[in-house]
């Protein structure tokens, strides 16, 4: 009896030193142990509305001995309990905890290197840290200092012209070509049919081909030709016939105004398409303008127009679909020069004045880009430096 | 000359025709023009060719509407035949909701046939063992990231109510490492987003098929391995079915096989007008200075 | 041999009435025209009540209303509540109708107009400029990808330094700007060829798409 | 007042979102998201407008006899239907059948002639090409020649010319396509934020239409 006691007492202490020793060897002796990851670091995620905490870490030396992936455990005491907020496979060294209860909380974090065949393996507790709402995103600053720059320069010419400078705008060839083709029409006693393209009213294409609907309403209310207008977007449908309803007066003949001339189809791309192919070829418009955004219909619209022998002016800042209208079209003014037809039309020396500064601002973009590549060409370090400069989030 | 001068001058019309016949006669009557393979339409064809069956399965993003399926939906069954004859176990998904039903079905079909052709359960694809259908969930990005984590946060079940757990093949699933591909389908920006959400953040091999206008956009991830391939409209689908009939994984009538005989006749129709047009133009232009000389 | 559902066969007859545009405008086309503009137009309305109005507008102002206000604070402490602002200000369009208060319009549109350039502004310098710059200079010094990517990339680099000057326009295009701008201009043209080349794939795979309905759907010539 | 106000709203509103774009804070995301929704209810509004034309533009071609006349009423009968049954069978009143209705005329009313349009582009891509892929000038010639080798690119049938030739379609694609989409992408960032500042500093006065005056 007294030797039973006395095993069993010995098995008591053998086990409670077992219980209080670390616990793998003995009691799962099938896990091998691995290393925690190391280095772990915890800070409140930068530029963000808060409520997040960002993790980073060293990637355990014992991956490739069956670490699977890492846990992240969150507690609000340095000594727990921790509970798991989130889990990354293997491979990447980071995590972001959205979840956080709150902001200005003291938060303490561990990384557990987990698997299957592994005993987890978790990383000393990181705290306390705190998250918190940035008022700036410094990842933004590339960008900000290019508005300031870019307004600066503009703000400049701006004031260059009202001051009455002359200022020089070079010949465009699509230009020179819309009064004629507005004579042609008028010879022909036969309409004109502009498309303001599919955007809605605050794409910049949409206000320039606004711009350019009032020359052109002018021209038209001066010749009195028939003007046909056919919109998609409602908004722009309303400026339009305010555009030419005035421009019918600044001329002189707002009798002369047809109130069918600016009018809605459908907010279906295809179905505008169609609408507009009925028009050009029942109607017969002898010019036809596709001024401003377009989508795949550029293409149906200019062929159906070149079938009706109508003399086509485009201008898009669609790049994809430039080159359908160079082929399908007689002029196309390419991008940038949509904006600048319409400064060019319009005459007003502030509008030519923005146009000398986007000059000036391509030229600076030229140069940074040369500047930018010779520095990124000098070395790692220096192309490093330039391409995290020009990040953007 | 006078041959040439109608030529350039040809009502528009008859060059219609020609296109509307190049399209239908191919569709109705497989002309079996040669193939060539494009590189990046073989290194998935290889990529998909190189996973071990049954083991980890490939996944196949399933992201386009019917609209697009006359380019998209013969990758998809192209690619979900070689996994399926290969028996490499294969996950259905779809971001879009009209892209379900599309995948639903031509999963159906395939494992109709290959049920049908069978000799014994273990030829035959069966549900769960083979391959799984996990439907349609909305939130793009979220659930690319949430299968990053675990994919039964975004899957809890697959398209029928299964828990995925009871789904043998899907026991040892649990996110990116353990997919050895991430295929997605889609003419949208979809495919973008699978490449930086499951490829750039959590290291998942990518690869996929894009309709044709927009694939000239994935060539810079191509050069730089961020895809393993890329199927390339129609082309990319007939170049898939046509690897799986080479190397015997198919035996099924090429869909897109057609729809590509249909492609080649038109290019080259176009071609043809184009240097047609050339030699009428010069021709003409030649006549009139002679004339002008003459004059 | 044909379809025997209706429906089947008034698609059908709606996909030739459009296709015979390409003959010539006549009465089919323009049914299907008209039916078109106005069924599509009809789909928008539908969309802008059921996708934006109510979910945007209706459904949460009613449940302002409705809502037990103990619980939730004042009505006017309800965010929901404060969407009747919109509403009224979208309500400034109808004032078009009336002769005399029909300037009123220009205040939607201009809020309209300063929220879109507002939020455009300093998004468009990020990714229109700064990211076009970053993936150039990129390309053009990526000297861990060796030879010919470099080479390329430093192409491509002229290629968009001469396309930048073809833009010039405060300047008459004559000495180095004539030149580059030259350059600038068969750049432009070898991407617009490309990319038109590169489209008609595309564009064939959507006719390949409708004849297949065509053959497979109506008239089962096709399997 | 008539255009001080418009002017007004558009320089404050403007200055206040281009600043809202660097504030990462939350008031700055609610503010941000509040004014999405709230522009997106406004804008529904002008739908009134829009339709409103539409319906007017065709009754008075049906009142007044003009050519075609007989045709309006599709047009106003596919608004009407459409409208109703999509309101009716939408989430707001939920009706079943309306619902069903409405897929349906979807389905194979309106889907098939909006993709037998896109399918026209497929002839217009040859028409267009024929009549304008013409070595008229040297800048033509090059682009001709571009489009052509990318065409041969794609099809087997280049590959099998000259096994190179996809590898040179590709290079196209990159380098000279991908550097002009970039120089115009550029002139156009830089054109596009001048015509917002324009429009923030009340130079650019088109969209006031007859009162910008």
């Amino acid at each position: 009896m007294k030797r039973a006691l006395a095993a069993l007492l010995c098995l008591a202490a053998v086990s409670g030193a077992v219980l209080a020793a670390p616990a793998p060897e003995i009691v799962a002796p099938a896990l091998p142990a691995v290393a925690p990851p190391a280095d772990v670091a915890a800070s409140d995620t930068p530029n963000d509305a808060g409520l997040s905490v960002s993790l980073t870490w060293r990637a355990s030396p014992d991956e490739a001995r069956g670490i699977e992936g890492y846990e992240i455990l969150r507690s609000d005491a340095a000594d727990g309990p921790y509970q798991r907020v989130g889990y990354v496979p293997v491979g990447i060294d980071g995590y972001d905890d959205q979840a956080v209860p709150a902001d200005g909380q003291d938060l303490y974090y561990r990384v557990s290197a987990v698997g299957g065949g592994i005993a987890a393996a978790e990383s000393p507790a990181v705290g306390p840290v705190r998250s918190r709402q940035q008022w700036y995103n410094t990842a933004k600053t590339n960008a900000l200092v290019g508005t300031l720059l870019f307004t600066l320069i503009v703000v400049y010419f701006i004031n260059g012209a009202k001051s009455g400078r002359h200022l020089f705008i070079r010949r465009i060839a699509g230009l020179t070509a819309v009064e004629e083709a507005i004579g042609r029409a008028t010879e022909m006693g036969k309409p004109i049919l502009f498309c303001p393209g599919m955007d809605g009213v605050t794409s910049i294409s949409t206000l320039a081909a606004l711009n350019i609907l009032g020359q052109v309403a002018k021209k038209a209310a001066e010749y009195d030709t028939p003007l046909l207008v056919p919109n998609r977007d409602p908004i722009v449908y309303t400026v339009a016939e305010e555009i030419v309803k005035e421009a019918y007066t600044e001329i002189g003949r707002p009798d002369a105004y047809n109130r069918d001339s600016v009018f809605y189809l459908t907010d279906n791309q295809m179905g505008y398409t169609s609408g507009v192919n009925g028009i050009m070829t029942r109607e017969k418009p002898a010019t036809n303008f596709f001024m401003g955004y377009f989508y795949a219909e550029s293409l149906v619209l200019a062929e159906t127009g070149a079938t009706t022998g109508a003399i086509q002016i485009a201008g898009t800042d669609s790049v994809t679909q430039l080159p359908f209208f160079i082929t399908a079209c007689d002029y196309t003014l390419m991008g940038e020069e949509l904006y600048a037809a319409s400064a060019y039309l319009g005459k007003q020396p502030m509008l030519i004045g923005t146009l000398k500064a986007q000059d000036w601002s391509k030229a600076l973009v030229g140069l940074l880009l040369l500047a930018g590549t010779a520095l990124a060409l000098a070395g790692p370090g220096p192309r490093q430096l330039v391409m995290k400069m020009l990040s953007i989030e | 000359m006078k041959f040439f001068q109608k030529l350039s001058q040809i009502d528009r019309r008859w060059i219609y025709l020609l296109v509307a016949l190049a399209v239908i006669v191919p569709l109705m009557a497989r002309m079996g023009l040669p193939d060539a393979p494009g590189k990046y339409s073989l290194q998935l064809f290889d990529a998909v060719d190189r996973i071990p069956p049954r083991s980890q399965p490939v996944l196949i993003s399933a992201d386009y509407s019917p609209s697009m399926m006359p380019e998209l939906h013969p990758m998809f069954m192209a690619m979900a035949r070689h996994c399926l004859a290969r028996k490499v176990r294969l996950m259905v998904m779809t971001l879009d909701p009209t892209g379900a039903g599309l995948a639903e079905n031509g999963l159906r079909q395939i494992t109709d046939e290959i049920n049908a052709r069978a000799g014994s359960a273990a030829d035959s694809a069966v549900y769960g063992r083979d391959y799984v259908f996990l439907g349609y969930k909305p939130g793009t990005a979220i659930v690319m990231m949430s299968i990053g984590e675990n994919i039964r946060q975004a899957y809890p079940a697959d398209a029928y109510g299964t828990p995925l757990d009871s789904l043998p093949m899907m026991r040892d699933v649990r996110n990116y490492a353990d997919i050895p591909l991430v295929n997605c389908i889609a003419g949208s920006a979809v495919l973008n987003y699978w490449i930086v959400y499951a490829g750039a953040r959590y290291r998942a091999r990518v690869g996929g098929g894009s309709t044709a206008v927009s694939s000239a956009d994935y060539y810079p991830f191509l050069q730089s391995g961020q895809m393993v391939g890329l199927l390339n409209g129609m082309k990319g689908a007939s170049d898939y079915e046509f690897l799986n009939q080479q190397r015997g994984y198919s035996s099924a009538p090429r869909v897109a096989g057609k729809g590509m005989d249909a492609v080649s006749i038109v290019h080259l129709l176009i071609m043809g007008f184009i240097v047609l047009g050339n030699v009428g133009y010069f021709v003409t232009k030649k006549s009139a200075q002679q004339k002008a000389g003459e004059e | 041999m044909f379809s025997h559902d209706i429906w089947v066969w008034i698609a059908a007859v709606l996909t030739l009435a459009i296709f015979s545009f390409l003959y010539k405008e006549n009465p089919f086309y323009r049914f299907a025209e008209y039916l078109f503009v106005g069924m599509s137009a009809g789909y928008g309305l539908a969309r802008v009540w059921n996708n934006a109005l109510v979910p945007n507008f209706i459904n949460p102002f009613w449940a302002a209303l409705t809502a037990e206000r103990g619980a939730t604070g004042p009505l006017l402490a309800d965010p929901r509540f404060w969407l009747i602002v919109p509403a009224l200000l979208g309500l400034l369009y109808i004032c078009r109708f009336i002769p005399s208060l029909s300037h009123l319009i220009l205040v939607p549109i201009a809020i309209g107009l300063g929220l879109g350039s507002g939020m455009g502004l300093a998004a468009i310098i990020q990714t229109d400029i700064i990211k076009q710059m970053q993936s150039a200079i990129g390309d053009a010094s990526n000297v861990a990808a060796g030879g010919w990517p470099l080479v390329w990339g430093i192409v491509s680099l002229v290629g968009v330094l001469t396309t930048l000057s073809y833009f010039f326009f405060s300047r008459e295009h004559k000495g180095a700007l004539k030149y580059s701008a030259n350059i600038g201009i068969w750049f432009l043209m070898v991407g617009f060829g490309a990319s038109f080349g590169n489209t008609v794939m595309g564009r064939v795979s959507l006719l390949i798409g409708r004849v297949q309905f065509l053959l497979t759907d109506w008239i089962h010539v096709i399997r | 007042m008539k255009r001080q106000l418009p002017l007004m709203i558009v320089l404050v509103l403007g200055i206040a979102f281009t600043v809202q774009f660097f504030i990462p804070s939350r008031a700055s995301e609610v503010t941000y998201q509040t004014a999405l929704q709230w522009w997106l209810v406004m804008s529904s509004f002008a739908m009134v407008l829009a339709l409103g034309s539409l319906v007017n533009h065709h009754v008075l071609k049906i009142k007044r006899r003009k050519e075609h006349w007989a045709f309006s009423w599709v047009t106003l009968a596919g608004l009407l239907v459409m409208g109703a049954l999509g309101i009716m069978g939408g989430p707001s009143v939920g009706l079943r059948w309306a619902n069903a209705a409405y897929n349906q005329l979807f389905l194979f009313v309106q889907a098939p002639m909006d993709s037998a349009m896109f399918a026209i582009l497929a002839f217009y891509m040859a028409s267009a090409s024929y009549r304008a892929f013409r070595a008229r000038s040297k800048e033509a010639t090059v682009l001709l020649i571009a489009g052509f080798v990318v065409m041969l690119g794609i099809i087997p049938f280049g590959a099998m010319l000259w096994r190179r030739i996809p590898d040179i379609s590709e290079w196209i694609m990159m380098v000279p396509n991908m550097a002009s989409k970039r120089g115009i992408l550029l002139g156009i960032g830089l054109g596009s934020t001048a015509t917002a500042l324009k429009i923030i500093l009340g130079i650019e006065r088109s969209w006031l239409g007859g009162s910008g005056k």
